[in-house]
């Protein structure tokens, strides 16, 4: 009774979609076609250039410093939803924390553009009030522009599910150990940080995958220096048609995705993080 | 041996504490004295568990101050209290072992950690559970996180340790043995409780003095036999153990109900003129064959049995007065080898000195 | 306390947001760069040509077919996780559905390239089996495509929300039906039903507004039948530099994805929906 | 009323139900007469609810069989069985109304909406809440709803209504009151109640038969006297009601303790000999003074009151005996005017016809 939709599920989500990234990954797709004989010429390929790894390399930096700017941010505002903030109104703040989303990505991407352009409002405030005398360039088409966008649309993956965490630390915990001793900064360090960990880890890994996965932002405000890996892979989809190569970065995406996710569920078990009941 | 030798441990003096317009505790005026196990009681809303806040410093008062061992603590935060609490919902930390939790307090105030470890011994030992050093107290059953929960806040010594309702998540059969258990650290670590209860019995057994609050005021203090004995409101006979009714008119020494039955009132109330409540408890009603002799320390009225309910240790007999007032009679089993059989009339006695008399106004009923 | 973050928040996740995009609007931009002249213009143009309108409806119909595809995938397969599966197997399975979430959204729906292609594995299998003698067109590059892909990456957003509906309905409810004389059928409409409605709502939301404002798969697979409103309202900001036409669609987009989202939540209160407490 | 006239309404002849390799119901034979209101009491873990969920259908044994009213429906499913239940969790439908809610079994029937109206009313007025017909069950009290759901299920005049723990998710008070409220509903519908419970005392006040079950089979059936006074095992003693227990040696109609003192045993036991265990319930016991004549019908034995708690309608003293055994009585507040003091040495008091004895077989041991 249970086993037969179970396996329909992972075929279906885990086993097809794998088999067939890593089966394409071992042919190699030429000028005339698919070449179907068997060879790890692309994994060799990727370790035959720096550039791949430096773009990865590169590409995982962003993606971390996107994370931990989230996760600051995230910190008090869910704090202060889940503990300070009234039950009636906890709702529509997380409602309205997901406002923007009621918005194509898209756009809300684009949307950056006039902020942050030459011609932008940034640009026009800053020299009306004097501030500089030439408009600047470097808000917008470089990795700066592409963190920023990315950190402001991936904030309420990070603060919902520390929100979730904090909202069920028992308000008495807080007060036992103000009770026993404990200076407000001391309850923040014993007792909601540690119990906060599971959505600190759930955000970090949430905010890290939707990071590092991304191509559409990268592509819209990075330019050429804000370029990431998940572009690269694309192009070899839409402009190269060389499928078997993007798999093959896909893989490496995929793999060093896993491991820094493993790092850190290796410290918080995935199960409290997921399925906090 | 933690109490200090002159001086109570703990006053409220005209405490008041007002929640939306709402005055929640009104005008509480209490002095606990080192040792004493207080019993705070009072229906849900009465304001006990606030007053306990306001002890602990949750809640600050809008009128009034708290002092704690002669100390001014009014607008001290909790960690410079030195009170303690226990919680309804034990509020242990998951994430710390057992004895992470009872050392807490003792780490907070930088105490040496081979003392710490030492003192986190002892405290659980006095609870017994001293084998559970290492568990999560996720691990535990319910009466074993409030042990826990008791010894780490015992640890630190408090000049008063709070508890806030700690046995009312707790089955039935824990909760007696957890009052029990109550009781004897009591007395052994001599500390002053001050316990917050709805439940009257767990008050009647724990406490040294109770404290009947009603509406956010203090109703009655006194000791179990006074709060259970001579109530001095229908409210607190009502709210300690369960109560017979009867309304009647005094006149001369004695109330005669409607249909001329004759209650003579005690000493103290025989100069009640007009009309009054009447109140006797079930268990201090007899049931006599409606021919015997009504002796001059007894009160009886005749009635007819409605129903009989066995109920193993006591019995209850529910009877309908001549006048159509229920009554009800609850006799233990020593007393009662012969059930009365249902339909019969019969006479109930009780004596005259345990019935009380309580004005017939309307405000007072509950 | 309360009132400042509250009014933060408000001003980052809506205000801003939505100023920027109105005010885009109402200028227009010409080649010589933005005539910041206030003018409704933009929306003139918009009611003017039916070819806005059309590819608004046809990009709702599209994303309504792919809501309802998706919902009835996932009632049997969340009824079968929250009512037959053993507590321990539901975290797995669960994260299970997530699985390719570990995946890029672009390699996600790139993946279907190579099987869905001319020289594809299903036309391969197919003139295999002997069941076509030529390579099928219809499956690559059309709206059959599009929503083939939706379908299958919208998927766990469907049956997480009915998901966590139906765990929460007490296994008891099930029984004292069944004891007051409902057959299963019975059970189902009565009960199961209407008390999963809020995760049916939840699903059907975020699945439709998810759909609604794609891009991504539909430029892909979508081939030039397969176009969807996204699509146009992105040109404007890429290709073609229009922001304040891209603006003005956006809006118009928003509008009819919350008038839907209104005639959905009018029979389901969005209370219940998003906190099932 | 519903009840018919020839052979009994429910039947269970060797039920057993095996989980995951373990009996958790034991070749159960139980027969329920037309209008009893049979309460099964036991621990958790008894078995007690699964025997109910096998005659609701909810499970189906793996041995044995169910017959309702004469019929085998021991493999029907549970739409197709003429019993309804009431559950611990009420199990109201959310999103219907109380009418709603008590209509569902009659709405499945087909049965004409204007009859339908008319039996939701009669049924709500039966449980006194025909003015909550509107509301939706959440805004109920827990007392309400289960009252509802008593509606609900009695509506469809089922052969038996099985009730599972229906009452222990109320408060103590509004628990109280519920038992009165079932046993009158049950005395005016004529219904057969099955009433599956783990709270000895609400077996004891609430049912025409008790069936106490233990570890899947049945320890004892019998009236609440026959239960409460005549227990047949130590596990039956001890679970309804408490019970002070004495090692002890018999011989010749009497049983030695270890410091020489006599019991003398009961008629029926006069005939044993070796280690036995002698019982005597707390409420049983009187308090005499230490130079006070032990009558023939009476046993009594020396002890050391070791402490003295007051809890309003009973005080409870705890006594050691010279052996060292520890003994509690409960004296009702009528015949204690006085009360003993801690210290004091006295002599207990029971009538021998009140005195359990048992093997002093250690497997028997709780």
């Amino acid at each position: 009774m249970q086993v037969g939709p179970a396996v329909a599920l992972f075929l279906v989500f885990l086993a097809a979609p794998l088999t067939v990234t890593i089966g394409m990954s071992l042919f190699r797709t030429t000028i005339f076609g698919v070449d179907w004989t068997l060879t790890l010429a692309n994994y060799a390929k990727f370790f035959s250039e720096w550039l791949y790894t430096d773009l990865l390399l590169k590409s995982l930096r962003m993606a971390a410093t996107i994370t931990v700017v989230v996760i600051l941010i995230s910190f008090p505002v869910a704090f202060w939803l889940a503990k300070i903030v009234r039950p009636g109104w906890k709702i529509t703040l997380l409602l309205l924390i997901f406002a923007p989303y009621w918005v194509s990505y898209v756009i809300r991407t684009y949307a950056w553009m006039p902020l942050l352009g030459r011609t932008g409002v940034v640009n026009y405030v800053l020299m009306s009030l004097g501030i500089i005398d030439a408009p600047l360039d470097v808000l917008l088409f470089n990795e700066f522009s592409v963190q920023l966008v990315m950190v402001y649309i991936f904030l309420p993956f990070g603060m919902v599910p520390l929100y979730l965490s904090m909202d069920r630390i028992d308000d008495n915990l807080l007060r036992a150990a103000a009770d026993l001793g404990s200076t407000p900064a001391s309850i923040f360090r014993h007792i909601v940080l540690p119990l906060s960990a599971p959505g600190l880890a759930g955000g970090t890994i949430t905010v890290f995958v939707l990071a590092i996965g991304s191509y559409v932002t990268p592509r819209l405000v990075g330019g050429p220096s804000g370029i990431m890996f998940g572009n690269l892979i694309a192009d070899q989809f839409g402009a190269s048609f060389n499928w078997s190569w993007g798999a093959t970065l896909s893989i490496f995406l995929v793999t060093a995705t896993l491991a820094i996710v493993a790092l850190i569920s290796s410290r918080v078990s995935l199960n409290r993080i997921f399925l906090q009941p | 041996m933690t109490a200090s030798i002159d001086g109570p441990d703990l006053e409220f003096s005209g405490v008041t504490k007002i929640f939306s317009g709402r005055a929640v505790v009104r005008r509480v005026s209490l002095t606990v004295q080192p040792g004493e196990f207080i019993a705070v009681l009072g229906p849900s809303g009465s304001g006990k568990s606030t007053l306990l806040k306001i002890a602990a410093g949750f809640e600050f008062p809008d009128e009034g101050c708290i002092l704690l061992r002669g100390k001014d603590v009014t607008t001290e935060p909790p960690y410079r209290r030195n009170v303690n609490t226990v919680f309804q919902s034990y509020a242990l930390f998951p994430h710390m072992s057992v004895a992470d939790n009872v050392a807490y307090g003792l780490r907070r105030k930088k105490v040496p950690q081979t003392e710490i470890a030492h003192k986190v011994k002892e405290a659980l030992a006095l609870v017994g559970l001293h084998r559970f050093w290492d568990n999560s107290p996720t691990t535990l059953s319910g009466g074993e996180q409030q042990r826990v929960a008791l010894a780490r806040a015992l640890v630190n010594r408090p000049a008063v340790l709070l508890l806030d309702e700690p046995l009312s998540a707790l089955d039935l059969k824990i909760r007696r043995r957890m009052q029990i258990e109550l009781k004897r650290i009591h007395q052994e670590v001599g500390t002053t409780f001050l316990f917050v209860t709805h439940d009257q019995e767990e008050a009647l057994v724990m406490a040294d003095r109770i404290v009947v609050m009603r509406e956010g005021a203090l109703e009655q203090v006194g000791t179990a036999r006074e709060i259970y004995d001579a109530p001095v409101t229908p409210f607190v006979a009502d709210f300690v153990g369960e109560l017979n009714w009867l309304d009647a008119n005094a006149s001369s020494g004695a109330a005669i109900l409607s249909d001329g039955a004759q209650i003579k009132l005690p000493e103290a109330s025989q100069h009640r003129r007009g009309p009054v409540r009447i109140g006797f408890r079930p268990e201090k009603m007899r049931l006599a064959p409606i021919d015997a002799v009504i002796g001059p320390q007894d009160n009886g009225v005749r009635a007819t049995i409605t129903s009989v309910t066995f109920q193993g240790p006591i019995t209850t007999v529910d009877l309908r007065l001549t006048d159509g007032m229920i009554v009800r009679c609850q006799s233990s089993a020593t007393d009662t080898i012969e059930l009365p059989e249902k339909g019969g009339t019969v006479l109930c006695l009780w004596q005259i000195g345990s019935t009380l008399v309580f004005d017939a106004s309307p405000t007072e009923q509950t």
